[in-house]
């Protein structure tokens, strides 16, 4: 198992940084959906099942069709955008900063034998149950939130008031 | 009556309710009715007379504590009554009654009149609650609560150029710091906040520190020497009524009651020691400072604002000097003060009104035109230089018997103080009574004088024919036994002084022919006749030295005035307004400088963290 | 109990309904009685949380627990949780919203049927905000009321408003991955968020990861809670936000929202973790760097509900303040001025709004003289003036006071000092607001000015009265409520 | 001894920074969107991880789905508004941002 996650860990950071780091908007969301989907398979391997499905459903489709619907919408050049923003030599400090950090929480690790350890032992519970249950206050957070979604998208993308 | 009123008062949340939330509702009431002057009258008359019908209920009953209303919290909010505060409180509310009067009367077309009452009247809800309050804190918290009227009255008349507030708000707000700083000091070597808990702490280390900062600070509220400036630049562009009421009154009661106690009860304050010294030499040079200043002034109410200061030194050295006769002469002089100098502002608002003037070289011949106003001018100005007879005359000699008992300079610096303000006075009284001018057109046509307005000028002025000095009224509230008449000796000299001045005024007025330049040979050139003389013709090696350093001195005062000035009106605010433009410039509506800006405050409180554990 | 129950639903379900009737009506019928619906919404709300408090007061009880949607089927589980303090809340939120409409009827044109869907879901997200029990609910509806207020600021798709709700979207944003992560924190210790599974006991004096784990979730929820109050340094979005939305969006944001959603997680936390030293000092260090700063800030603005909102993260700062000292007096005090700010702070916006009705600007260089036309206002504004600068005997004084006191109370008699200095500042800058406004010369364009009418009116008597009432009967308030025991 | 635990909090920390670096850097609006969600990312991670150690599973689950629920909508409400800007400014420059200052 521990192999799974050190090798989907590497490919998380690595598609993170790409999608920070790359000229092209589309390439960039692409990029975030692959590491969503990896996120996908660190979920799964640590037992989070369902969770795994919704992140790799919603989050590596939803919002990746939301970001191309915003990208199309915005009609720049592509050359346009390199030129005026040029994010690869704007960021070129981030894989240093990421690598100097990384090792130096390592070796902090490492020095001061710091590591984390499972505070319990596993609990057999069902995710539904549980969630239905006893995050009730959460259902109806999540039932609102999605309504003003909906009104969102009914006030920001509408135009016809605009021409009044 | 006046006892059943005491006992009412004394229980509960009664006297927070009625000797301060009831003036500030009637101001608020005032401001409602701004429109109608009668309804205002009545309101303004029955309110201060009721407030001084408590303020004797008071000051007759005995002595009590009461705490109102956080009690049930670990913090005491304490007051206390007892026949000091009792004496500052009747005192108040009795200026209080003629200032309203005066002031509903005077502005009784402004259109400032009504926000004027009801900043005056939440100022003094706050006098009223300082007085009382028996813990620091609270008093702190009523002093504090007097800036902020000042501030909106001071920018009523004149809102578009506000330099003059911001100067006194600077002013009293860094007087204002200093006692925040003292009482924080004060209560923390005493171990309480009780005023009635703390006696008599020693003035070393942290004790020396506390004791000026309350000093200066209380001082300063009242206007003495390093927070004078403001009020003569008052009294250019703020509204006579102020003058009259917080320079005059409400200030210099609060002012000295703080430092009466502090010397009193807080401290242990040994007459002689080196901070009485210190406290002494302040209040001379206030006084003398103040005085020859008022020799060069063409104005009358900036004359009368120096004349109020001068007199503030005589205070200040009475108490500074600790000794008995010092203090109870401070006591009675603090309410003779009050009495002539809220008396001077009304009469110069009054000359002001009808004349259309309130400058020295266009005004003459009032005597035959104001007969009444003048004579209670003439008793104020004989009461305010001590003549025998006047209220002024015993608290002066008690000051003067304290100063020579501590060192003969502070007794020369009194004598040269009332010789200046002598001087200065038969100046402006000559000038303004009995001189011809030139141009007598100038002066604007009369006004129609109000009655109104004399009724609380001559109260004052009865009030100042010395009456009660003589009935032990001050030595009973400080309680101690009558003390013993004055020595004839210093009466003498006192009179020498005086009558110096008299002949000063005749010899220069002989010499420039008008009164205002009477004093022009002090000012250029001071000494007796043979010096004079022989310095006009130029022989007197000594003649050049001491006009220059007469010239000196005078221009050194003036140049130490503009100096703190300067600190007042620019270095202060500016410094304000810079570190605001600098953060305002800082933040240029770009959205990474936001993020780091975040990014900083994470690591700020990491930091907290870190240091801490 | 029932009546309790009951009470607790009508705070979320109250507002969803509304939503329901809002959009089956018929639109044109709607636009024209939009205010009706609403005004009730907010009058039932404040009158439920009075109904409440008599209740609970009536039975001694100091909190009640309850679910809603029947009871949950796993007991000992209570979702919602209703005390005395979040009454006081849900009363102020009553309050603001309630005047927030009452600016609405005159300032808002277009969009009627998306400010009511929009008010309600901010009012269900503020609701659910200060009744829920349970650390992560908090953080949901924390959200709620952020995308709420995001939507509501960009609602009319002008420049400024857009870019208002961008910058505040941003940083919020921010502020939700900080709490999240010390959500996430502080769960790998402890299995339940629930307030009373977390405690001190979470802290061990060993040196390991999971320990400074905690405490970097201390941190991360100071600065996400600090983000959503705009407490300085996290501030920069605040006047953006605030200056560039709707004055009736602008009331409720400056007025509650960022009470409810950074000062009520703060006290979330300062139940919690309120003993720890470095938290108190940290608190402290922030609130006085945002006193300070906020009026030096506020003092050289030039736009009306800058200068407001500016005032408003100085005042963030005393709330602040007054929980860094951990003891009930700083506590109540930090309560008492939370309702006294959101009465004061939707005075001045109402000002802003009917000086806005009436002249067309809100850049004071452009005004001047308007006392003398416009008497109410001015009048309002100064009695509104004088109770943030704490001057007795408004309702803002004797707040101010508390936090002075337990600040003064808890060995911090520098801070108090400080706090009281920055006093001086507060008036100065309304004193320049005042004179610029409403006194001075009157320039031509605005010489046929008049007073304002109707409802906005109204709410500037309504709050003017509340604010004096309030301060005159304020310490019988605090005994009344000690006596009960409810402080 | 370092174990997978530890290295995916580290992991986190690096994707936490690289969200926040773009936010900062960044000139194009729909980027400091990424940045956001990279940053989210990692907190999905981090509360999954907290529920792997404290044995709860099902509720961190019944957390993280409403975390995403929350990030759907916070994204569609900002490319809302930032439809709207680029209507206004013809870019998305987040250097026009400025407007509202000082």
């Amino acid at each position: 198992m521990a192999t799974i996650i050190y090798i989907s860990l590497a490919f998380l950071l690595i598609f993170c940084v790409m999608a920070v780091m790359s000229h092209s908007l589309l390439k960039s969301a692409i990029y975030l959906a692959l590491a969503s989907a990896t996120l996908g398979v660190i979920l799964y391997v640590l037992g989070a099942y369902w969770a795994a499905v919704i992140e790799v459903s919603v989050c590596s489709g939803l919002i990746t069709v939301i970001f191309i619907s915003a990208i199309s919408l915005s009609k720049i050049k592509k050359e346009e955008v390199q030129k005026l923003y040029s994010d690869k030599k704007r960021m070129w400090f981030l894989p240093v900063m990421l690598i100097v950090v990384g090792v130096a929480l390592i070796v902090l690790a490492l020095a001061n034998d710091l590591s984390l350890t499972n505070t319990a032992e596993k609990v057999t519970e069902d995710f539904r149950e549980i969630f239905w249950n006893t995050r009730q206050a959460d259902i109806i957070g999540q039932i609102v939130t999605i309504l003003i979604g909906g009104i969102a998208v009914f006030v920001l993308f509408r135009d016809d008031e605009d021409k009044k | 009556m006046f006892n059943s009123i005491g006992e009412f008062l004394c229980h509960g949340a009664n006297l927070i309710i009625f000797m301060v939330a009831l003036p500030a509702i009637c101001g608020i009431l005032l401001w409602l009715f701004q429109k109608q002057y009668i309804v205002k009258l009545v309101i303004a008359i029955l309110s201060s007379v009721t407030n001084l019908i408590f303020a004797l209920g008071l000051s007759l009953h005995n002595e009590f504590f009461t705490r109102v209303p956080y009690a049930p919290f670990e913090f005491e909010f304490l007051f206390r009554v007892y026949d000091l505060c009792a004496l500052f409180i009747v005192i108040a509310a009795v200026v209080f009654v003629l200032i309203t009067l005066y002031t509903v009367i005077y502005s009784k077309k402004k259109h400032y009149g009504g926000l004027y009452l009801l900043y005056l009247y939440i100022s003094f809800a706050m006098v009223n609650g300082a007085l009382l309050s028996d813990s620091l804190g609270s008093m702190l918290f009523f002093w504090e609560g007097l800036l902020f009227p000042l501030f909106g009255i001071l920018l009523i008349k004149n809102n578009n150029n506000p330099k003059t507030a911001v100067k006194t708000l600077t002013l009293v707000g860094l007087s204002d710091l200093l006692l925040m700083l003292g009482i924080i000091i004060t209560s923390h070597t005493a171990g309480t906040q009780n005023l009635s808990e703390i006696e008599n702490l020693a003035i070393s280390g942290n004790g020396m520190l506390g004791f000026i900062c309350i000093m200066l600070g209380a001082l300063g509220m009242s206007g003495c020497m390093p927070f004078h400036s403001w009020i003569p630049n008052a009294s250019d562009d703020s509204p006579t009524v102020f003058m009259v009421a917080f320079p005059g009154a409400l200030q210099v009661i609060l002012g000295v009651y703080l430092a009466l106690r502090t010397v009193l009860d807080i401290y242990g304050f040994v007459p002689g020691s080196g901070i009485s010294i210190i406290i002494m030499a302040l209040g001379s040079v206030t006084l003398v400072f103040a005085a020859a200043m008022m020799l060069i002034q063409n104005d009358i109410k900036r004359l009368i604002s120096y004349c109020a200061i001068s007199q503030l030194g005589f205070l200040v050295m009475g108490i500074g000097s600790g000794l008995t006769d010092g203090i109870v002469g401070g006591l009675h002089s603090l309410i003779d003060y009050v009495f002539y100098i809220t008396g001077l502002f009304m009469i110069s608002g009054i000359i002001e009104k009808q004349f259309g003037t309130k400058d020295l070289r266009q005004l003459s011949g009032l005597l035959k035109r104001i007969p009444a106003t003048m004579v209670c001018f003439i008793i104020f100005l004989l009461s305010v230089v001590g003549f025998p007879g006047f209220n002024g005359f015993l608290s002066k000699e008690l000051i003067f018997n304290a100063s020579l008992k501590t060192n003969v300079i502070f007794y020369i610096c009194a004598l040269l103080g009332t010789f200046l303000t002598a001087l200065s006075f038969l100046r402006m009284g000559m000038s303004l009574f009995f001189e011809k001018k030139n141009a007598p057109s100038e002066i604007k046509k009369e006004s129609k004088s109000s009655v109104g307005m004399l009724i609380p000028v001559v109260i004052l002025s009865s009030l100042c024919i010395g009456i009660y000095s003589q009935n032990g009224l001050v030595e009973y509230a400080l309680g101690i036994g009558k003390i013993a008449g004055v020595t004839f000796a210093l009466i003498v000299l006192f009179a020498a002084a005086v009558l110096l001045a008299v002949f000063d005024y005749i010899y220069g007025y002989k010499k420039s022919g008008n009164a205002l330049n009477c004093a022009n040979h002090i000012i250029y050139a001071p000494g007796i006749k043979r010096v004079y003389k022989s310095a006009e013709k130029g022989y007197f090696d000594p003649y050049n030295w001491l006009i220059a350093l007469v010239g000196g001195f005078s221009d050194i005062c003036v140049r130490m005035e503009h100096g703190v000035s300067w600190v007042y009106d620019k270095a202060v605010p500016g410094m304000v307004n810079k570190v605001g433009l600098a953060l305002h410039r800082f933040d240029n509506g770009r959205l990474s400088r936001y993020l780091y800006l975040v990014i900083g405050g994470l690591v700020f409180i990491t930091f907290v963290f870190i240091i801490i554990k | 109990m029932n009546y309790l129950n009951y009470a607790g639903e009508a705070f979320l379900l109250i507002p969803l309904s509304a939503i329901f009737l809002n959009n089956i009506c018929n639109k044109r019928f709607i636009e024209k009685h939009f205010h009706i619906l609403t005004g009730a919404v907010a009058l039932l709300q404040m009158i439920a949380a009075v109904f409440a408090f008599y209740i609970m007061d009536a039975n001694q009880m100091l909190n009640f627990d309850f679910s809603v949607f029947g009871s949950s089927k796993i007991t000992g589980i209570e979702l919602f949780d209703i005390n005395p303090v979040s009454l006081v809340f849900l009363f102020c939120i009553g309050m603001v919203a309630f005047v927030s409409v009452m600016i609405s009827i005159r300032t808002i044109d277009v969009k009627k049927g998306s400010y009511v869907n929009l008010l309600m879901t901010l009012l269900i997200g503020m609701n659910g905000m200060v009744m829920v029990s349970d650390l992560f609910s908090l953080y949901v509806f924390l959200d709620v009321i952020g995308i709420s207020s995001f939507v509501m600021i960009a609602m009319f798709r002008s420049r400024k408003g857009l870019e208002g709700s961008i910058k505040y979207l941003i940083i919020s944003e921010i502020a939700s991955i900080f709490i999240l992560m010390g959500l996430s924190f502080i769960s790998m210790k402890t299995g339940s968020l629930s307030f009373k599974d977390i405690g001190r006991n979470l802290l061990t004096n060993t040196f390991e990861l999971q320990t400074i784990l905690i405490y970097a979730a201390i941190i991360l929820m100071i600065a996400g809670f600090s983000i959503k109050a705009g407490i300085v340094p996290f501030h920069s979005w605040l006047p953006d936000a605030h200056q560039s939305a709707d004055t009736s969006i602008s009331v409720l944001l400056s007025g509650i929202v960022i009470k409810i959603a950074g000062i009520y997680g703060i006290y979330v936390l300062t139940n919690i973790f309120g003993g720890i030293k470095a938290y108190q000092v940290s608190l402290a260090g922030l609130g006085i760097i945002s006193v300070v700063v906020g009026a030096l800030l506020a003092a050289c603005q030039s736009h009306f509900k800058r200068i407001v909102a500016y005032s408003s993260v100085s005042q963030m700062g005393y709330i602040l303040l007054g929980l860094s000292t951990g003891s009930t007096l700083g506590i109540v005090g930090a309560v008492a001025h939370v309702f006294s700010h959101a009465a004061f702070k939707s005075t001045l916006f109402t000002n802003a709004a009917a000086i806005h009705e009436q002249t067309g600007t809100l850049e004071i260089d452009e005004m001047g003289g308007l006392q003398s036309r416009m008497p109410v206002t001015a009048f309002s504004s100064t009695i509104a003036f004088l109770s943030t600068a704490g001057i007795p005997p408004f309702a803002g004084f004797w707040s101010k006071l508390l936090i002075v006191m337990a600040l003064w109370g808890s060995g911090n008699q520098i801070l108090a000092g400080f706090a009281l200095c920055a006093s001086i500042l507060t008036s100065a800058y309304f004193l320049r607001l005042q004179k610029k406004v409403f006194f001075g010369k009157t320039p031509e364009h605005l010489s046929s000015v008049t007073e304002v009418t109707g409802s906005i009116k109204f709410a500037e008597i309504l709050l003017t009265a509340v604010t004096c009432i309030v301060g005159v009967l304020f310490p019988l308030i605090i005994i009344f409520l000690h006596s009960r025991g409810l402080i | 001894m370092l174990n997978f635990q530890t290295i995916m909090l580290f992991v986190g920390f690096l994707m936490i920074i690289a969200g926040c670096y773009c936010m900062i850097r960044t000139y194009h609006m729909l980027k400091i969107i990424i940045g956001i969600e990279v940053a989210m990312k990692a907190v999905t991670m981090f509360l999954i991880l907290a529920g792997y150690m404290n044995g709860h599973m099902g509720l961190a689950q019944a957390y993280v789905i409403t975390a995403i629920v929350i990030e759907v909508i916070v994204a569609v409400v900002f490319a809302g508004v930032t439809i709207g800007l680029y209507k206004k400014y013809g870019n998305m420059d987040i250097r026009n941002l400025t407007e509202l200052k000082g």
